[in-house]
């Protein structure tokens, strides 16, 4: 398709080695870490007005990308949302690339044709990131279904929001997903909100994995900013899946520290929620194990450095990538 | 009184819940957060939760409640937020809604009104951008309406409401802070009439929405060089005002349809070929459709602004129509 | 909207007395065999050829249309599918102007607009028929949303089939009505098959009463063939419902004695499975109970006797209706 | 040798499923029952059950299902059995199946097949007879193909399931019947091709589906009174083929286009939109558009008859055009 000749491969000079899915503790925050500055940046750079159109950011939930994600191997496949930021990162897609897409440059991920809502990069297995809640459930569905029918292996991790199981989409979606025995691992980032409205203004049930029982799927509810736990479920759901065992629904409770989208400024929020959860930060919480298993706060502090360091390394170089030309949109509408 | 898109909106919704009790507000975060585009800000606060309802993010649910308590006698106005996401609840607008009263054989109306935001320019990309209202057009049984000024606004959505049939509100996100005049004491729209905005005699320039006020650029650039563009803004998407069309195209013997779509299925296309089809022999030139390109809508900044209808390419149909 | 002035209403002679809701066995006996003479007229006026279109039909289900809609009162309404000739009649639709609509005829319930699929009659409560599977779910929840904001303690039925309980507008509906409380009872009519699908083969649960628990809902499964079981159900959720407490989902098993439409003849089906369900007819089963308290072969037969003679003579009205002009088609598109 | 239509459509999945171990189909009762229209009958016990899935109603999931997969490098054929209920899975279709690759910068192709019984005349009414084909009109990304004849359904499903784009294959379900000539080796249809289905001068008949029936009896009609219509059968709805269509209005001079669906946002105001944009001058008179009526579709007989186009309205349309 085109890919290899496009300017992003070349320009990108992103390691992609989270491909190869380490999981020690260093592993772990090292990814968390990429995602948190880069959502930082984003943040930053719509606040001074250079990121244009609708920003999610996902600050507080990156422990259920990287726990997930890091479960994956070589083939499968990953779909998510809007606020997809984090798992499309987690895959593997490199970090200057999905800079360029949400500044709309040339050798972004979709070479500027999607933005924020869409970074997507199928080299790495992140499918597509999609801008209508719960349409991607069904679409997860096919490739796990590829998967099954090829009898390749291959999971399926499908990531969306608390408010997304409202939607018919998943409730066909989970039913499909069953009733074929597919192996896909549908992940309900439960972070307490749709946009403003809390889960108990929408939803009858507390405990979203509960619904798993509608269609005689497993389900539990973990806690989504321990990304060791996460991890540990990940590879249990996963390798049960790849071995025939079907689909399974998982109810990751995480938080979003920021509002909804860019112009939220969370005022929905009971006090004192944002402070409680903000000690429950994800790398906080892993930090804090590191230390206790032996880490120093130097090694920690020159890791975040590092990172820090590699990823505005990676935003300059994607802000030095030019716009596509105007004449680029007729591209792309239709495969020769 | 100068106001804005957003503000004439909420006060017509305001104005229409005070006047009839059976009108109620339904969406996503409608209520507490006056919506995602604050159309409805303060109405909870005036009205109560009895009156503006929050719901689940199920837009099946959420046109399905509003078909049903209008079957019920009730004159609900539901929030679709982004028209890109009436796709999710297609089948409840066009094969429920639009068909219930002629399937029952004229038992009941359908008084429902459904807002949404439409449109481009945001950079939304192509899941949030766009112009929703040419899915509907194959579809009787629906009014669709789509103001481009505060008035216009305040008066079709009073209309919209009033009216014992379903209507798409259709309100451009990029103009909700469009200003202009909304008098004391505000007017119902009809729908179904066109509105002339700028008189004139060489070419007619049908425009909706956002597309009105490059008409409008247009016509001003033109008549420094003497050519003098009739502007009608449609307001009313279906049923189409051929009457205030045609009588235009048999003075100025031109048309030219501006929209934000591809050309395709479109009303610029409906438009056009009812129009050849009453006035060809006023025609003096082949009508031309001024459009967004044939591809979805993209997210780069000189992508999205030139897919976009602009005001050079409707001075440059004009020129071409008009051998100027 | 012009409805006095329809041909319809002064034509029907059928005496809408089930109106009344009365609920002696006598009265639901008349209530099925009404229904039932209906549906074998339908069948027996398109194998002839004098009956156009789709025909879906519902010998064996009467008892779960009769036991809810006599458990309704004025106000209160109902929604239904395609198969949806009972529960219309069960509400007080006249036989002749059901025939008419069958038929295409001036003075049909919908004045030959809607045929078969779209029985509708708004002044018994009748909201209407619908032929996208799941689609009238969502439109029963605004019937009881206008109940719940009119405070009119009026209760919406909703039937739907098994095969329903999997598409999207299911999910959002038993959702939404649960979330707002809504006096709604979603009658799932368990007929063991979607179309040609049994239900194992399309539903990774078995008993789809179950599914209320991803609602916060009340569900329970009946015996659908048991009249004076559903009536009692019915009795009791409604009686719930108009209180306050909200909606329910019940699954009322039962059996599709036909085929899905006219052109099935129904080879899907285990030998056996039809003739052991024949024995659980609803109106033998019925009748038993009668026989078994009091009433004699006598009365039964007479009873037959007369409502047959009602249903036919209903027909042939019918049949005597001029069809509507092509021109009519014009009519009814919008509301003045 | 002679076949059906649904005939030719079956031996094509066939031969696509013989061909191609990527392929399968997926839909509601496709597999055991062979379709509720029997498109797919003895498909399953000669593939097995591993290459045709029977599946849950579940319209956007047997959607998202094939986005999936083809996303993963399958090629599937999904049935919606009625073009009505895509209203259903409206949002997989246009928002998802349309659009994932260009959102995407071109990173992947989507080889989808969707199959769906379409169009009106066998007393289903309003919510199982409409022609879909109109509501994806405005979706750029979408091939859209109606064949009316074997040979056209043979080839046209070949080259859509070898298309690396989505495709929405709608199959008219009063056509299944109709019989005609499918050669030993049938051949791919190219897709975007119109066909000349008869040859003429006075003016150019462009039809689809059951509505090129109609046209060929009107031209026959005519013939005998000396009038001779060049009739088209679009066989592609998207894209269309304005070079097919403006070539032979260069030389009839007329244009009538047929379509089974009213006017507003179809197929026939896009044609006549832009032939007319394109060859102005080459018009004798207004194009007619021969349409059904502004209304739902009616179940009554008389009613539904006289909803559908037919020869006496094309010849009609024709002697107006011609005035003859
Ligand atoms: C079908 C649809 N309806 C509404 C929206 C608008 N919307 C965008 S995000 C969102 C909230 C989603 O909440 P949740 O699923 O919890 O995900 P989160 O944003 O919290 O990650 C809504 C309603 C949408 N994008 N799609
Ligand atoms: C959305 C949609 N998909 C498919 C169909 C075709 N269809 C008509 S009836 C039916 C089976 C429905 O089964 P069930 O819900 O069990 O009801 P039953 O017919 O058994 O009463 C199907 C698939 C439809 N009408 N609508
Ligand atoms: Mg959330
Ligand atoms: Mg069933």
């Amino acid at each position: 398709m085109a890919r290899a000749e496009r300017k992003g491969e070349d320009m990108s000079e992103t390691t992609t080695q989270v491909r190869e899915r380490a999981t020690g503790d260093a592993d772990l925050l090292r990814a968390m870490l990429e995602i948190r500055f880069f959502e930082d940046h984003c943040h930053e750079l719509f606040a001074a007005g250079l990121l244009r159109g609708a920003t999610h950011l996902g600050q507080g939930q990156e422990a259920v990308s990287v726990g997930f994600c890091r479960a994956l191997g070589e083939g499968d496949t990953m779909t998510c949302t809007y606020r997809g930021h984090a798992a499309t990162l987690a895959m593997g897609a490199p970090i200057d690339r999905a800079f360029g897409e949400m500044l709309g440059r040339q050798g972004g991920l979709c070479d500027g044709k999607g933005g924020s809502m869409h970074l997507t990069d199928v080299s790495v297995g992140a499918l597509g990131a999609f801008g209508v809640v719960g349409a991607h459930l069904p679409i997860s569905v096919g490739a796990a279904f590829a998967a099954k029918y090829r009898r390749s292996g291959a999971v399926n991790v499908c990531f969306f929001g608390d408010g997304a199981t409202n939607i018919g989409a998943f409730h066909e979606s989970l039913n499909f997903a069953s009733i074929m025995k597919l192996p896909l691992i549908f992940v309900c980032e439960n972070n307490l909100y749709g946009e403003y409205s809390p889960l108990a203004k929408t939803t009858p049930i507390e405990r979203l994995a509960d619904r798993a029982a509608s269609y005689g799927m497993h389900g539990e509810r973990i806690d989504g900013n321990e990304v060791q736990e996460v991890l540990e479920t990940a590879r249990r759901l996963v390798s049960r899946a790849r071995e025939g065992g079907g689909p399974a629904l998982v109810e990751a409770m995480t938080y979003r520290q920021k509002g909804h989208a860019r112009s939220d400024p969370g005022a929905y929020r009971p006090p004192g929620e944002l402070e409680e959860w903000l000690e429950r930060d994800p790398l906080t919480l892993l930090e804090a194990r590191m230390l206790s298993s032996g880490s120093t706060r130097e090694e920690l502090e020159s890791l975040r450095t590092q990172v820090k360091e590699e990823v505005d390394a990676a935003l300059a170089r994607a802000q030095s990538w030019p716009e596509p030309p105007a004449g680029a949109r007729f591209e792309d509408v239709l495969a020769a | 009184m100068i106001v804005t898109i957003r503000q004439a909106l909420n006060r017509a919704l305001g104005d229409a819940l005070e006047a009839d009790p059976d009108v109620f507000i339904v969406g996503e975060d409608v209520a507490g957060n006056g919506g995602v585009f604050k159309v409805t800000d303060g109405l909870l606060d005036r009205f109560g939760a009895d009156r503006i309802y929050d719901t689940p993010i199920s837009e099946q649910a959420i046109i399905g409640c509003s078909i049903g308590a209008a079957l019920s006698g009730l004159r609900p106005v539901a929030e679709i937020m982004f028209a890109d996401f009436a796709a999710v609840c297609f089948d409840q607008l066009v094969n429920q809604m639009a068909k219930i009263r002629y399937m029952s054989g004229g038992q009941t109306g359908l008084p429902v009104t459904v807002r949404m935001a439409n449109g481009g320019g945001g950079a939304f990309a192509a899941q949030h951008s766009q112009t929703g209202e040419h899915w509907f057009l194959n579809t009787p049984g629906l009014k669709l309406v789509a103001p481009s000024n505060p008035a216009d606004a305040y008066g079709l959505m009073r209309a919209a409401i009033a009216d014992p049939n379903p209507v798409l509100f259709f309100e451009h996100k990029s103009m909700y802070n469009d200003k202009g005049e909304l008098p004391e004491d505000p007017q119902v729209v009809e729908i179904g009439r066109a509105a002339i905005v700028r008189p004139g005699e060489s070419a007619t320039v049908v425009a909706s929405q956002a597309m009105v006020g490059k008409a409008l650029e247009a016509a001003e650039q033109l008549a420094q060089r003497g050519v003098s563009l009739e502007v009608i803004d449609l307001r009313t998407i279906a049923p189409l005002d051929y009457e205030t069309v045609g009588a235009s195209v048999d003075r100025t013997n031109n048309l030219i349809a501006v929209q934000e779509a591809p050309v395709g299925g479109s009303w610029a296309s409906t438009l056009v070929t009812e129009i050849v089809g009453r006035h060809f022999e006023s025609l003096d030139s082949a009508p031309a459709v001024v459009a967004s390109d044939d591809t979805p809508v993209p997210f780069g900044e000189a992508m999205e602004r030139a897919w976009l209808p602009d005001a050079d390419a409707i001075v440059s149909a004009a020129e071409r129509l008009l051998k100027v």
